[in-house]
C-alpha cells in the first residue's frame, strides 16, 4: 500500500505539475534546468532507494520468526565482501549526486549572468513589510507587487530588504534568493513563455507575509515597451516622500505603479539598511511595526 | 537461572588494563568531565571570537580597535593572568603535598592578581563607555564587550569560586571532595589564561597592528 | 518605577477563546493532578521518591513523562495548523488570525524539537545507557537532576507564554532582524530566548555528563569495542551536545543582548550583520538533527538485534559510521542557506558535504537490513517500528540528499517540500526510535510489558497517518507553496491539504491508541509481569530485575565480550551450572538532592523576571540558585551505604522470582 | 582495581612512583612560566615594531598564540602524548576540531557572503561597511 502512495504521490507530481504553477512546470531557462537537476538526482537516488526498501520489506518478512524454510544463521555478523558493497554502493550514488551537485551549482549560481545575445534589463527588488516594490532603473519607473518582463529577455535583479529578511521566489522562472537589508544580492532570471506566473516571499516576515506575493507578467518586447510607455504616464513619482509613505507596513497591496524614480533610490535604501549616517533615508531603518 | 553469577565468574584478574578496568576512581571522573565542560566553555568562545572577526570591521562610523585600545594595560592584564596561573600551580603542588601555609599562600595572590586584572579590565571598559566607544555604539564595539567581557565574567567567577574554596578548605580540610574541586578550579584558571592568549592576540594585538 | 516591569493584566489575552480555552484546560488539568495527588496523600512520596531522586532511571522516567506532556502541546499547536490550511483557501482567512498563526508555528517547532524530541532522547539515554554499560548511576548523578530540572523549567516558561503574554512568532530559528526588538517589540522572543537558555544549559550539562559516564564509567571488561551500539551513539550524541550547545547559547546570548541592552550583533542599524546570525544557528542546529537521530539509530540497533536473535551485523562499521556522522554533521551546516548568496564554491563544498551523510547512514541501513537476514525476526511492536523506521526514513533520507544539491535547494528552499522532508526523517526516524525504544525498555523499567495489540494498532495508525499527513507535502511543495502561510490562494493546493489534515486526525488516533495501550497495560499489569529478561536481550541491562534496584547490578559484571549478557547466558548453558558466586558487598549510593529542583525553581524565577524586565526579581533568583549551590556544595553527607544484607535479599528474592 | 590502571585525570601530574625520572613540579611551572613570557613578550613587541613587514606579522602573531597555548597544555595542564593521557588528548583534540571549523567556517562563509553582495555601484559591501 505505502508503494501505491508513493507511486501516487510521484505520478501525481509528474502530472499535476503540468498545470499548476509550481517548480514542475518551468517557463524559463533556469527553472527548467533546476527541474531537470532534481528529476536526474531523483531518478539517480530512487535507484538505490527503491530497491532498498523491497529488500528491508522481503527480508523482514523471510526471515520471520515463524517461517522454518528460512536459515537460521545466528554467527551471521560480518562479512568483508558485504561490508564493502555496503560502503561501495551507497559511495557511487553520493559520487554521481556529488558530481550533479558541484557543477550544478557553478552552472545556476544566482549570481552568474544568462548568457544571451539580447541586453538584459535589470530589476531592483526591494521587500518592504508586506509587499514587493520593483523598481526599473533603466526605464526610470516602478511599480508595486507586479513585475512586468520581456520575453527572452536575460533579467538582472538587485534585491534588498528595507525591513526584515524575505526571499524572492518565483517558482517557475527559477531560484529565489534572500533578501536582506543595507544588502544587495544578485539573481539572474529570464522568462520563455508568455504568461502569467505567481511569485512569493519564501522567508516568513511578520503578519502579512502570507499575502507578500505578486504577479509576473511576461509579455513580448512591444507589450513591454508598451507597458513601460503607460506606465510612465499614469500614477505619481516615487520620490522619497512616497516611499516613505511605501514602506509603512501594509497587507495585501494591489499591484499600482509609479510612473518615475529618484535616481539612487535603490542605492540609499541599501545605504540605509547599513545605518551610515549621510543617508537621508532612514526612515526605512526605523519603521517601527505596529505591534502590541 | 543465576545469571548475575555467570557474568561474574571470569576472575578479575584475567583483565586486561587500560578501557577494560571498569569505573574510574572518583578524581578522574570528575577532573574529566570538568575538562569536557571546559571544552564546551571554549567552544563557546569560538562562537564569540567568530562573531568579533565577522563584525570587527562594522564600526558604523565609530571608534576603531586601534583608536581605543591602550596596549601597555593590556600587556600589565596579561602579566596579571599569566602570573596568576603560574601561582594557581604553585598552589595546586602544595594542596598535592597538603601544605596548608603554601596553599592560602597560592590562593590569596592568585586572587590578588586575578582581581587586579579585573580592575584593570573594567577600568578599560569605563574609560571607554566615557569616550563614548559603548557597546551600543556599533557591532564592532558590541561584539567587542561581548568577547572580552564575558572572559572577565568567567574570571569573576573564578575569583568567588576561589573565596568559595578556601572556605571549604578550611571548614573540610583536604577532603577528597575538596580536592577534586580544587583541581576542577586549576583547571578552570589556566583555561581562562589560555582563552586570554587568545583574547589579547586577536583583539588588542591584531586588532592595532593592521 | 514599576515594580512588576511589563507585566499588567493585560497579558493575559482575555479576549482570545481559543488561548483562553486552551489556559482553562490546562489549568483544568493541573488542579485535577495535583488535587488526585493530595487525594493519595501522594506528595511526601513524590517528593521523596521522584522529584528529588538522582537515580538515573527515575530522571530518565521524568524525561519521557516530560516529553508526553509536551507531545500534547506541541500535536495540538500541529492539528490546529493541519486545520487552518484545509480551509484557509481562495480568500478564506480560516479561524486562526494571522498573529495567532505565527505563534503556532513557532511554538510548534520550538516546542517538538526541544521539549519533546530532546527530553526523549536523554531520558531514554538516561535509563538505558548505565544500564548497558552495567553501572549504578551515572557520572554525576546530582547534575542529572538538575539538568532535568532546568529543562522542565524551559518547558515551564514555554508554555506559560500561552496563558501570560504571548510567544514568539520569528519561527523556531527566530531569526533577526525580525526577531529585534524593532520588529518584534512584545515578550514573545523573550519567552523563546529564555526558555531555550535554561534548557540549553540543562542539555549541556548531561551533555557532559553522558560523555563522562560513557567513557569513564563502563563495567570492568568492557572496552571500546564491547560496547553496545545504544552507548556509542549516545557517546555520539552527547559529544556533538557538548560541542554545539555552546554555539546556539551564544548566539542566542547574543540576540539577547540586541533586545535587552541595545547591541548590534544583528540588527538592521549600526553594522549588524544577520548573516552571522543564521550562520551561528545552524552550526549549532544542522547537528542538533544528528543529536535527535543517533540515539534513535542506536535503538534500532538493539531492537533488531535483539529480535533477530543475531549480534548486530557490521558491528565495527556501524561504530565508524556512528562517529563520521558525528564529526561531518559540523561540516554541512550552510546546506541551511544555499539561498543566502553565497558563492558557488561554497554553496558545492557544503552540498557535497552533505551529501557525503548519506554514505554512513546508508551503511547503517544495510546494516540493520543483513542484522535481520538469517534471523528469526519476532515481529514484535519494536520491531514494527524499526521496520516502519527503515522505509519510511530512506524517502525522507533521500529528500534530504534532494535538498543537498543547491540547484535544487534554490526552488525548494522553504516550500512545504522540505516539511515533509524534516517530518519525513524526524517522524520516521526521531519519533519512530523513540516509540521502538519506549516499548522495548518499558518492561525493564516497570516489570511489566505494553499491550501488544494496541501497541501495533498504535503503530499503523502512526505510519498511515504520516504518508497521508506528509506525502501530500511533497507534493503542494511541488506545486509552489511555501512553509508559513497563514492562509492562500491557490485551490489546487487545497484538496492535499486536506488529505494532510485526515493524516494528521489518523496520527492523532495512533496516540489515542498509544494512551488505551498503556491503561490497559497499567490494568492488567500482573498478568503482563515478566522477569529481568523478556525478549531473551543481549545487553547488560536484562541481566538486572526488572524493575532494577536502585543499585541496578548487586555485583559489577565482567565483561568478556560483545553482547555481554548473551556471551553469559550461551556460556551458562553450555556449563549447565551457574559459576562460582561473589560475596554481595556494600554499595555506596548518592543521597537524594533537591538540589536540581530548588535551582530549577530559581531558574523558572529569573527566567520570568527576565521576560517581563521584573529586574529586583532577576536579582533574587540569582541570588537563590547562587545559595543553592552553595547549599549543595557544603553538604556534608552526600552518600549512604546499602548493606550487603539487603542486597543478597533482593537477589535471592529475585533469583526466585526468575527460576519461576 | 588501583589508580594505575586508568588513565591520568586532566590535569594531574605523572606520579613520582611511576615516573621517577620526572621533573620536580615546581621546575615544570617556572619553565613554563618563563617560555609563556617570553612568548607573550614576542608577541607584544612582534606587533608594536616597525622593523617586521606587516604582512607577515599577522600569521606570526598567530603562530606565537597558538605555541603558547600549546606551552600552556604541556606545562600548566600537563597533557602529554602518553598513553596514560588519550582520552584527555582525544576530547582536547575534538575539540580543537569543533573550534576551528566553527571560526574559520563561519569567517569563510560571512566574508563570501559580504563579497558577493554588491552594491549597484559594483562595489564590494565590506568596503562600504568600514566607515
Ligand atoms: C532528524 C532530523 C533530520 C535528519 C536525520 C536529516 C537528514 C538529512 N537532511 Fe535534513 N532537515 C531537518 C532534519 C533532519 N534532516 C530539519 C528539521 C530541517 C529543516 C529545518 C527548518 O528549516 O526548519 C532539515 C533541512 C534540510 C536541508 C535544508 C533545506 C532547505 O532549507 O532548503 C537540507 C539540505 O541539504 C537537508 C539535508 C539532509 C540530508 C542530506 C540528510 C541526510 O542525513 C540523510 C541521509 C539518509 C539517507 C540518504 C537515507 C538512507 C541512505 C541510503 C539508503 C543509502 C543510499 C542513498 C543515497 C546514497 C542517496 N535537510
Ligand atoms: C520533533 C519535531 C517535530 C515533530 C514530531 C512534528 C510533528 C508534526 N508536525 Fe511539525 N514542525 C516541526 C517539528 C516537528 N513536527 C518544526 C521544527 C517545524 C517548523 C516550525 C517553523 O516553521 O518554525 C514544524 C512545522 C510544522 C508545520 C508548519 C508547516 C508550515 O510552516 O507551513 C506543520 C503543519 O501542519 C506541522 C505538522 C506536524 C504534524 C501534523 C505533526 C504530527 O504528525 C506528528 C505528531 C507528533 C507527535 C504527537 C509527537 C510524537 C511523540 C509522542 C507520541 C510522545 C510519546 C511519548 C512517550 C510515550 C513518553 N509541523
Ligand atoms: Cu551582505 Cu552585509
Ligand atoms: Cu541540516
Amino acid at each position: 500500500m505505502r508503494y501505491g502512495l508513493l507511486a501516487v504521490v510521484l505520478i501525481g507530481a509528474a502530472t499535476l505539475g503540468g498545470c499548476t504553477e509550481g517548480v514542475l512546470d518551468p517557463k524559463g531557462p533556469i527553472a527548467l534546468a533546476e527541474r531537470q537537476i532534481l528529476l536526474n538526482s531523483l531518478g539517480i537516488m530512487l535507484a538505490i532507494v527503491v530497491p532498498t526498501i523491497l529488500a528491508t520489506l522481503a527480508v523482514g518478512y523471510w526471515f520471520r520468526a515463524s517461517n522454518r524454510r528460512a536459515a537460521y544463521l545466528p554467527d551471521f555478523e560480518y562479512s568483508g565482501r558485504l561490508e564493502l558493497l555496503v560502503w561501495s554502493i551507497p559511495a557511487m550514488t553520493v559520487l554521481l549526486v556529488g558530481g550533479v551537485a558541484w557543477v550544478g551549482s557553478h552552472d545556476l549560481d544566482p549570481g552568474k549572468p544568462i548568457s544571451s545575445t539580447v541586453t538584459p534589463i535589470t530589476v531592483q527588488v526591494v521587500s518592504l513589510d508586506w509587499k514587493w516594490l520593483f523598481i526599473y532603473p533603466e526605464q526610470g519607473i516602478a511599480s508595486v507587487n507586479k513585475l512586468v518582463v520581456p520575453v527572452g529577455t536575460p533579467i538582472s535583479f538587485e534585491l534588498t530588504s528595507s525591513s526584515v529578511m524575505n526571499s524572492f521566489h518565483v517558482p517557475q522562472l527559477g531560484s529565489q534568493i534572500y533578501t536582506m537589508s543595507g544588502m544587495a544580492t544578485r539573481l539572474h532570471l529570464q522568462a520563455d513563455h508568455l504568461g502569467t506566473y505567481p511569485g512569493l516571499s519564501t522567508m516568513f516576515s511578520g503578519d502579512g507575509f502570507a499575502d507578500m506575493h505578486f504577479t509576473v507578467d511576461a509579455v513580448t518586447d512591444d507589450g513591454f515597451a508598451q507597458w513601460v510607455r503607460q506606465t510612465r504616464e499614469t500614477g505619481s513619482a516615487l520620490d522619497k516622500q512616497a516611499y516613505a509613505d511605501l514602506v509603512k507596513p501594509s497587507k495585501a497591496v494591489a499591484p499600482f505603479t509609479y510612473r518615475a524614480v529618484a535616481s539612487g533610490l535603490f542605492g540609499s535604501i541599501v545605504n540605509a539598511g547599513m545605518g551610515t549616517q549621510e543617508s537621508s533615508l532612514s526612515i526605512c531603518s526605523t519603521s517601527q511595526r505596529a505591534e502590541r | 537461572m543465576n545469571i548475575a553469577t555467570a557474568i561474574d565468574s571470569v576472575p578479575l584478574e584475567a583483565l586486561p588494563s587500560a578501557s577494560e578496568a571498569g569505573p574510574a576512581p572518583k578524581r578522574i571522573v570528575v577532573a574529566y568531565g570538568f575538562w569536557i565542560f571546559l571544552l564546551s566553555d571554549i567552544v563557546m568562545f569560538a562562537a564569540l571570537f567568530a562573531s568579533y572577526a565577522v563584525l570587527v570591521r562594522s564600526t558604523a562610523g565609530g571608534p576603531s580597535g586601534a583608536q581605543l585600545f591602550n596596549q601597555a594595560t593590556v600587556a600589565i592584564e596579561t602579566a596579571c593572568l599569566l602570573v596568576s596561573s603560574y601561582t594557581c600551580g604553585l598552589m595546586s603542588l602544595a594542596i598535592n603535598s597538603r601544605n596548608r601555609v603554601g596553599m592560602y599562600l597560592g590562593a590569596v595572590i592568585t586572587f590578588a592578581l586575578g582581581a587586579a586584572f579585573l580592575t584593570l579590565e573594567i577600568g578599560e571598559f569605563a574609560d571607554m563607555i566615557a569616550r563614548g566607544a559603548t557597546p551600543q555604539r556599533s557591532a564592532f564595539l558590541s561584539a567587542f564587550f561581548t568577547l572580552v567581557g564575558c572572559h572577565g565574567l568567567h574570571v569573576t567567577l573564578g575569583l568567588i569560586w576561589l573565596i568559595v574554596m578556601m572556605v571549604q578548605a578550611s571548614v573540610f580540610g583536604f577532603a577528597a571532595r575538596v580536592q577534586h574541586r580544587l583541581l576542577c578550579f586549576s583547571l578552570f584558571w589556566h583555561a581562562l589564561d589560555i582563552v586570554w592568549v587568545g583574547v589579547f592576540t586577536v583583539v588588542y594585538l591584531m586588532g592595532v597592528s593592521s | 518605577m514599576n515594580l512588576l516591569g511589563k507585566l499588567d493584566w493585560n497579558a493575559i489575552p482575555l479576549h482570545e477563546p481559543i488561548i483562553m480555552g486552551a489556559t482553562a484546560f490546562m489549568v483544568l488539568v493541573v488542579v485535577a493532578v495535583l488535587g488526585f495527588i493530595t487525594m493519595k496523600g501522594a506528595w511526601l512520596y513524590l517528593w521523596r521518591e521522584w522529584l528529588t531522586s538522582v537515580d538515573h532511571k527515575r530522571i530518565g522516567v521524568m524525561y519521557c513523562i516530560l516529553a508526553l506532556v509536551m507531545m500534547l502541546r506541541g500535536f495540538s499547536d500541529a492539528i490546529m495548523m493541519r486545520a487552518q490550511q484545509a480551509v484557509a483557501a481562495g480568500g478564506a482567512q480560516g479561524y486562526l488570525p494571522p498573529e495567532h498563526f505565527d505563534q503556532i508555528f513557532s511554538a510548534h517547532g520550538t516546542i517538538m524539537i526541544f521539549f519533546m524530541a530532546m527530553p526523549f532522547v536523554v531520558g531514554i539515554m538516561n535509563f538505558a545507557v548505565p544500564l548497558q554499560l552495567g553501572i549504578r548511576d551515572v557520572a554525576f548523578p546530582t547534575l542529572n537532576s538538575v539538568s532535568f530540572w532546568l529543562t522542565a523549567s524551559g518547558a515551564l516558561l514555554i508554555n506559560l507564554s500561552l496563558a501570560v503574554g504571548e510567544f514568539s512568532k520569528a519561527g523556531w530559528w527566530g531569526y533577526p532582524p525580525l526577531s529585534e526588538l524593532q520588529y518584534s517589540p512584545g515578550v514573545g522572543v523573550d519567552y523563546y530566548l529564555w526558555s531555550l537558555q535554561i534548557s540549553g544549559l540543562g542539555t549541556l550539562l548531561a551533555g557532559i555528563n553522558f560523555v563522562t559516564t560513557i567513557l569513564k564509567m563502563r563495567a570492568p571488561g568492557m572496552s571500546y569495542m564491547r560496547m553496545p551500539v545504544f552507548c556509542w551513539t549516545s557517546l555520539a550524541t552527547n559529544l556533538l551536545i557538548v560541542a554545539a550547545f555552546p554555539v546556539l547559547t551564544a548566539v542566542l546570548a547574543m540576540l539577547l543582548l540586541d533586545r535587552y541592552l541595545g547591541f548590534h550583533f544583528f540588527t538592521n542599524d549600526a553594522g549588524g550583520n544577520q548573516m552571522l546570525y543564521a550562520n551561528l544557528f545552524w552550526v549549532w542546529g544542522h547537528p542538533e538533527v544528528y543529536i535527535l537521530v543517533l540515539p534513535a539509530f542506536g535503538i534500532f540497533s538493539e531492537v533488531i538485534a535483539t529480535f533477530s536473535g543475531k549480534p548486530l551485523f557490521g558491528y565495527r562499521s556501524m561504530v565508524a559510521a556512528t562517529m563520521t556522522i558525528c564529526v561531518l554533521s559540523f561540516l554541512v551546516w550552510l546546506h541551511h542557506f544555499f539561498t543566502m548568496g553565497a558563492s558557488a564554491n561554497v554553496n558545492g563544498f557544503f552540498g557535497v558535504m552533505s551529501m557525503v551523510i548519506a554514505l554512513p547512514t546508508g551503511v547503517k541501513i544495510y546494516n540493520w537490513l543483513f542484522t535481520m537476514y538469517g534471523g528469526r525476526v519476532r515481529f514484535t511492536v519494536p520491531v514494527l517500528w524499526s521496520i516502519g523506521f527503515m522505509v519510511t526514513f530512506v524517502i525522507g533520507g533521500m529528500t534530504g540528499v534532494l535538498h543537498a544539491v543547491p540547484p535544487v535547494s534554490f526552488q525548494l528552499h522553504n516550500s512545504v517540500f522540505l516539511i515533509a522532508h524534516f517530518h519525513n526523517v524526524i517522524i520516521g526516524g526521531v519519533v519512530f526510535g523513540l516509540m521502538a525504544g519506549y516499548n522495548y525498555w518499558f518492561p525493564k523499567a516497570f516489570g511489566f510489558v505494553l499491550d501488544e495489540r494496541w501497541g501495533k494498532a498504535s503503530f499503523w495508525c502512526w505510519f498511515i497517518g504520516f504518508y497521508l499527513a506528509f506525502m501530500p507535502l511533497y507534493l503542494v511543495g511541488l506545486m509552489g507553496m511555501t512553509r508559513r502561510l497563514q492562509h492562500y490562494d491557490n485551490l489546487a493546493w487545497q484538496p492535499w491539504l486536506i488529505v494532510a489534515m485526515v493524516g494528521a486526525v489518523v496520527i492523532l488516533g495512533g496516540i489515542v491508541c498509544q494512551v488505551v495501550q498503556l491503561v490497559v497495560s497499567i490494568r492488567a499489569r500482573d498478568k503482563l509481569r515478566v522477569t529481568g529478561d523478556p525478549w531473551n536481550g543481549r545487553t547488560l541491562e536484562w541481566a538486572t530485575a526488572s524493575p532494577p534496584p536502585a543499585w541496578n547490578f548487586a555485583l559489577a559484571p565482567n565483561v568478556t565480550g560483545k553482547d555481554a549478557f548473551w556471551t553469559s547466558k550461551r556460556e551458562q548453558a553450555k556449563q549447565g551450572k551457574p559459576g562460582p558466586s561473589r560475596a554481595y558487598e556494600p554499595i555506596e549510593m548518592p543521597k537524594n538532592s533537591a538540589t536540581g529542583f530548588v535551582s530549577a525553581f530559581f531558574a523558572v524565577v529569573i527566567g520570568f523576571a527576565m521576560i517581563w524586565h521584573i529586574w529586583w526579581m532577576a536579582g533574587l533568583g540569582l541570588l537563590g540558585a547562587f545559595v543553592t549551590l552553595l547549599a549543595f556544595a557544603f553538604r556534608r553527607h552526600t552518600e549512604f551505604e546499602v548493606p550487603a544484607e539487603q542486597i543478597a535479599q533482593f537477589e535471592r528474592a529475585h533469583q526466585a522470582g526468575a527460576a519461576v | 582495581m588501583t589508580e594505575a590502571r586508568h588513565e591520568r585525570a586532566p590535569g594531574d601530574k605523572p606520579s613520582r612512583e611511576m615516573h621517577p625520572s620526572a621533573p620536580s613540579e615546581f621546575l615544570v611551572y617556572t619553565i613554563g612560566l618563563f617560555v609563556a613570557v617570553l612568548l607573550t613578550a614576542t608577541s607584544f613587541w612582534a606587533a608594536n615594531t616597525t622593523l617586521l613587514w606587516p604582512g607577515g606579522v599577522f600569521l606570526g602573531l598567530a603562530v606565537l598564540a597558538i605555541t603558547q597555548m600549546g606551552i600552556h597544555l604541556v606545562f600548566f595542564l600537563h597533557i602529554t602524548s602518553g598513553p596514560e593521557s588519550t582520552n584527555n588528548v582525544l576530547a582536547l583534540a575534538f575539540g580543537v576540531l569543533i573550534v576551528f571549523v566553527v571560526v574559520a567556517g563561519t569567517m569563510w562563509i560571512v566574508a563570501d557572503m559580504n563579497a558577493n553582495m554588491t552594491m549597484p555601484s559594483g562595489e564590494p559591501m565590506s568596503m562600504r561597511m568600514q566607515h
